[in-house]
């Protein structure tokens, strides 16, 4: 049962999120255009990793490397002279799907600590991989020469058309993700994370399922990097560095893993935290590591549990 | 013995844990229908024993027939689905989800495969009703819309055998089904394991004698991973070599 | 090949192998015997780095500088423990990466604002500014020769420490059977504060010796913690010998083949391929190896178990 | 000195399993924990030694509280610990078993040593050099009863010490048993043994479902045939 508090405060968060728009023209500050429609790219890869950390406790610590494979596969085709979207944006969920995958299969035969390495190994090679390929910018990277083309329908340069574009896929991903957590297929993945043993005992042969929620995660990680390089128009290897899986991992249990909106919530927090913090101090992560421990310390359930009237962790 | 082929016919099977021999080649027929105890001293092996009947534990040699097939080599989710139910020495549930949730994911498991993403499973009710239906029949109805990890022990040992019977088995394991129960507990446990019996093939592993005596058509008695005794109650009672290797009494002769 | 070349590489490998060393020590025993996984432990090398730069630049004593940078270090992580990590212990290992990663935010934040964010260099000491015959013909820096001693005496110390004392034998056996121990009288709790301690001031040690070798600037513990990490899970975590052999190997492999993977793929598939596909399969090496080891050995080459 | 408990109860979780326990192992003597598996002897000591949460009752070592302390105080008040499974380090050698916790807090007159242990298990003193986790049930038995004994404990606890062990390596741990009670040593004993309980135990409780159903010497133990029967299933 969600309680009214979450319902209200989920609906207030999604109002205020597509109003942003309306108040940045308003006041004449695009800046706010900007910052929360990079929040909102980093919630959707949050969400995606919670997909497989929280619901399906497999605690990836590598995955900005699916980031970065979608960046890489807006960069490239671009850099090539590909700039339509609907081959671009496919192409980055199908390459990391495939790669997450590929990861998955490897990976899935450890558990515990050797997972959490593994996972970390595969996105490590994957940096170095792109640090070293001069064709493709080394470790400088390389600029985007223009965002993904949508015939004309829609125009990514415009910041507003970009911003409900990014808005309109993370709204989608939370229903589409709702609807998989309850169905067959969640239930599957969540039991397995409550109680491995007892699903292989009941019968399921849980590892297809795992690797599945792998690749899936994986593949809407991809759509994040394919937002990412647009919005910076800009490509890196660093999307793929370990801090940053670092910090996608610190979203998603600041705002509530096992839950859809919790990462959300944690994106929001973490990203504006940084951003109020650093126009107030250049050292503003002198706040903010201690404020981290500070949240594991005394909100075990992340940001979306202190909500009241929780009762289920829930979709 | 039948000429009929037992339901399960375990021969020659060998687990070691460095240089312990847990099971030290132990051969046992069960047939269908029946209820075969196993008891035996602490760290005999008989928990490496359901390990290995359930598909938990490889072992290192000896063979495992189920209904006229060798599943040795099967994977624990293979052998649920030919219908080898098990239930756990330690209490083993989905703690978050309410007791329905848990039943029905057991019937989930037998109902197809699980790549649905777009119906929401615990309103289906392909799987609802009947896991409602073996939660009333374990004495857990009433109980249905609560979250697993919050039912008090005994409860939470009845969910554990509602989940294996959702599963239709055709053989029942199960590991200590009473242990740690208050006296009402376990004798309500007594009184659901006494209906399953006979209807279903039951392997029982249990230290509480009075549960053995009630229940068991057979007992198989295990020291040092291997079957020193099998037979009815009356026969095992009267074994002396039994009684002072189990229960460790200089008898007098 | 030039053979001198070769040689030369070795030895540098094995001085990473032994830099790698110092920091996995400490990290293996905490990840080890108390379960927890400690991504700060690379803030406590660069703060054991700081610490001994700003001794230096302050007292002009090398040894000062590493007498200062060590106790400071020791207490540092002394007291991290009993703030923050402690009570981290029981919880799982998500709880512990986001309040580690915490830490390394707050320390790499710390330095910068005391020392500023422009790296730092500092020169190697002059009495081992030259260099040493190691073999006939073969010139090595005495810093780095310096280096690979004290390396291989720190762990032949800790191998005594570890396999000849109460304080290792307690250490052992907290790592199998915690409870046990505290129920025979120990007080584990301070006995893992007083290993964190001791862990803290090797990874200072590593951070102190690299001071002049590499730059001293703020995240620089970031780079050299994920192989660290990769080092232990190689090595078996818990265990201090597999954290030696792991280093050695990770050192080996990621400086070999940083130098010759290069020429010899050259030989293979021509120089314009080798460019391109050297240094990317050189610096990807060691995770290849780390992903192969966990997934024929999940448990490394040196389980901690058999001692 | 005297341990006390009273009234203790004590849960894992949701489940109690002690409703409150009163008993006590006077100085100098042997009492033993009865009953059958299950019915709260294990969770009783572990209650004892700060293992498991009390959650009413006390205990008292000595005239001196031990309730809700750490379980390394308790040991330090002279309780000396062979837990169910003897639970020896496996990673360590028999002699450093025996050398890691080794303590004489209490300032014994004439401490346990290494070469006492030995002396007392001669079969230990021949594996000195192998790790714990290569010995045999019955020298692992001996190994965790030495390693309590080097703490130099006034109260020896001995949870199911020859369970599972030959008749043969049995008799050898009661005579070690003993020894230990004519120099003096109190000991509370968990067994199913009741023919040879009855010989060394001064005192015994027969437990069923966390209380305490009968208590009596030995001699009353042996002519009660129904309690045996009742609750030992002998």
């Amino acid at each position: 049962m969600r309680s009214r508090a979450r319902v209200l405060t989920l609906l207030a968060g999604l109002l205020a999120l597509g109003l942003v728009p309306l108040v940045a023209a308003l006041t004449q500050q695009p800046f706010y255009l900007d910052l929360f429609r990079r929040i909102m790219i980093f919630a959707i890869a949050a969400v995606s990793l919670d997909l497989i950390l929280g619901f399906g406790g497999m605690v990836s610590f590598g995955h900005a490397a699916y980031l970065g494979i979608g960046a890489y596969a807006v960069a490239i085709p671009a850099f090539y002279g590909i700039h339509s979207g609907l081959v671009q944006w496919p192409l980055a969920m199908v390459l990391s799907g495939l790669a997450a995958l590929a990861i998955g299969a490897v990976s899935l035969r450890t558990s515990g600590v050797s997972f959490i390495m593994i996972t970390l190994a595969f996105a490590q090679m994957l940096y170095y991989l792109g640090i070293s390929i001069n064709a493709w910018g080394a470790d400088d990277g390389m600029r985007l020469a223009r965002r993904s083309q949508f015939g004309g329908v829609l125009d990514l340069t415009n910041g507003y058309v970009f911003y409900y574009v990014v808005f309109g896929l993370l709204l989608t991903l939370l229903w589409l993700g709702n609807r998989l957590v309850h169905a067959r297929f969640g239930v599957v993945i969540r039991a397995a994370r409550s109680n491995e043993p007892r699903m292989r005992a009941i019968g399921f042969s849980t590892f297809r399922y795992k690797l599945a929620a792998f690749g899936i995660a994986g593949a809407i990680g991809g759509l994040a990097g394919a937002l990412l390089t647009n919005q910076t128009e800009y490509l890196t290897p660093s999307y793929m560095h370990w801090t940053r899986s670092g910090e996608i991992m610190v979203m998603v249990i600041l705002g509530g893993i096992g839950t859809l909106y919790g990462p959300v919530l944690g994106a929001v927090a973490f990203l504006l935290l940084e951003d109020v913090l650093s126009a107030w101090t250049v050292h503003w992560q002198v706040v903010l590591g201690p404020l981290l421990v500070l949240v594991v310390l005394y909100a075990r359930r992340g940001l979306w549990g202190l909500l009241p009237e929780a009762r289920r962790a829930d979709g | 013995m039948p000429t009929a082929e037992p339901l399960l016919a375990v021969r020659g099977l060998i687990k070691r844990f460095g240089g312990l021999v847990a099971t030290d080649g132990i051969d046992l027929d069960v047939a269908e229908g029946e209820t075969l105890a196993v008891i035996g001293p602490n760290g005999a092996g008989k928990t490496t024993l359901i390990g290995q009947l359930s598909g938990d534990l490889p072992p290192d040699a000896g063979s495992i027939r189920f209904a006229g097939v060798d599943v040795t080599a099967l994977p624990a989710p293979a052998r649920s689905q030919r219908g080898l139910a098990r239930s756990f020495q330690i209490t083993s549930i989905f703690r978050e989800f309410t007791a329905l949730d848990n039943v029905a994911l057991a019937v989930q498991a037998h109902a197809g495969h699980s790549f649905r993403f777009w119906t929401p499973a615990f309103t289906e009710r392909a799987l609802r009703e009947p896991a409602r239906a073996t939660l009333e029949r374990v004495g857990l109805g009433a109980r249905a819309d609560v979250v697993a990890g919050t039912l008090a022990h005994g409860e939470q040992r009845q969910l554990e055998i509602a989940m294996a019977l959702a599963t239709r088995p055709r053989l029942l394991l199960l590991d200590e089904p009473v242990a740690g129960m208050g006296a009402d507990e376990s004798q309500r446990m007594v009184r659901l394991l006494r209906e399953l019996r006979g209807r279903h093939t039951i392997v029982l592993v249990e230290h509480d004698m009075d549960v053995v005596w009630a229940l068991a058509d057979r007992i198989a008695v295990m020291v040092y991973g291997r079957v020193i005794a099998c037979g009815t109650p009356e026969a095992i009672r009267a074994n002396a070599e039994v009684r002072r290797a189990y229960l460790g009494e200089e008898v007098p002769a | 090949m030039n053979w001198l070349l070769v040689v030369e590489q070795c030895l540098n490998g094995l001085q990473f192998g032994v830099m790698l060393f110092l920091m996995a020590a400490g990290l293996t025993l905490v990840f080890g015997i108390m379960n927890l996984v400690n991504l700060a432990h690379g803030s406590l090398y660069m703060v054991g780095a700081y610490l001994a730069t700003a001794a230096v630049t302050r007292t002009g004593s090398f040894l000062a500088a590493v007498v200062f940078a060590l106790l400071g270090t020791l207490a540092i992580g002394m007291l991290m423990e009993v703030l923050a990590l402690r009570t981290l212990y029981e919880r799982d290992h998500l709880d512990q990466v986001l309040a580690t990663f915490g830490l390394i935010l707050f320390f790499n934040e710390a330095v910068a604002i005391v020392w500023g964010r422009a790296a730092l260099f500092t020169a190697v000491p002059s009495a081992l500014s030259g260099h040493i015959q190691v073999l006939p013909g073969i010139r090595y820096p005495a810093y780095r020769a310096v280096i690979i001693v004290v390396g291989l005496l720190v762990a032949l110390l800790l191998y005594v420490v570890v396999t000849r004392t109460r304080l290792g034998m307690l250490i052992r056996a907290g790592a199998s059977n915690r409870t046990m121990v505290g129920a025979l009288g120990v007080n584990i709790r301070l006995l893992y504060t007083v290993v964190f301690g001791f862990g803290a001031a090797l990874a200072a040690l590593g951070g102190l010796m690299a001071g002049p070798i590499y730059t001293v600037l703020p995240g620089m513990g970031e780079e050299i913690l994920i192989q660290v990490f990769v080092v232990i899970v190689i090595g078996g975590i818990g265990s201090i010998r597999g954290a030696l052999a792991g280093a050695v190997v990770v050192g080996m492999v990621d400086t070999l083949g940083r130098a010759f993977l290069r020429p010899m793929l050259s030989t293979v598939i021509g120089p314009s391929a080798a460019d391109n596909a050297g240094p990317a399969l050189a610096s990807m090496l060691i995770y290849i190896l780390m992903a192969a080891v966990l997934y024929f050995r999940p448990q490394g080459l040196f389980p901690a178990l058999r001692g | 000195m005297t341990l006390r408990l009273e009234a203790v109860e004590a849960a894992y979780g949701l489940s109690q399993v002690l409703f409150g326990i009163t008993l006590e192992v006077p100085a100098g003597r042997v009492v033993t924990l009865l009953g059958r598996n299950g019915m709260g002897k294990t969770t009783t000591v572990r209650a004892v030694m700060g293992l498991v949460p009390i959650q009413a009752g006390r205990v008292h070592f000595g005239g001196r509280p031990l309730h809700g302390l750490p379980s390394y105080i308790v040991a330090r008040a002279g309780l000396g610990l062979v837990p169910e499974g003897r639970q020896v380090f496996p990673n360590l050698t028999v002699r450093e078993n025996l050398v890691a916790t080794a303590a004489n807090r209490r300032g014994a007159a004439e401490p346990w040593t290494v070469e006492r242990v030995f002396e007392l298990f001669p079969h230990l003193a021949a594996r000195a050099r192998s790790l714990g986790g290569t010995l045999s049930g019955g020298e692992q038995q001996m190994l965790a009863i030495g390693r309590a004994l080097m703490t130099n404990p006034a109260l020896l606890i001995l949870d199911e010490a020859t369970e599972g062990l030959a008749p043969l390596v049995r008799s050898e741990i009661w005579a070690c048993l003993e020894r230990l009670k004519q120099s003096g040593l109190s000991i509370l004993l968990i067994d199913k043994h009741v023919g040879a309980v009855t010989r060394l135990g001064d005192h015994h409780y027969v437990l069923e479902k966390g209380r305490v159903v009968w208590d009596g010497t030995s001699a009353e133990l042996r002519t009660r045939v129904d309690v045996q029967h009742r609750y030992l299933g002998v």
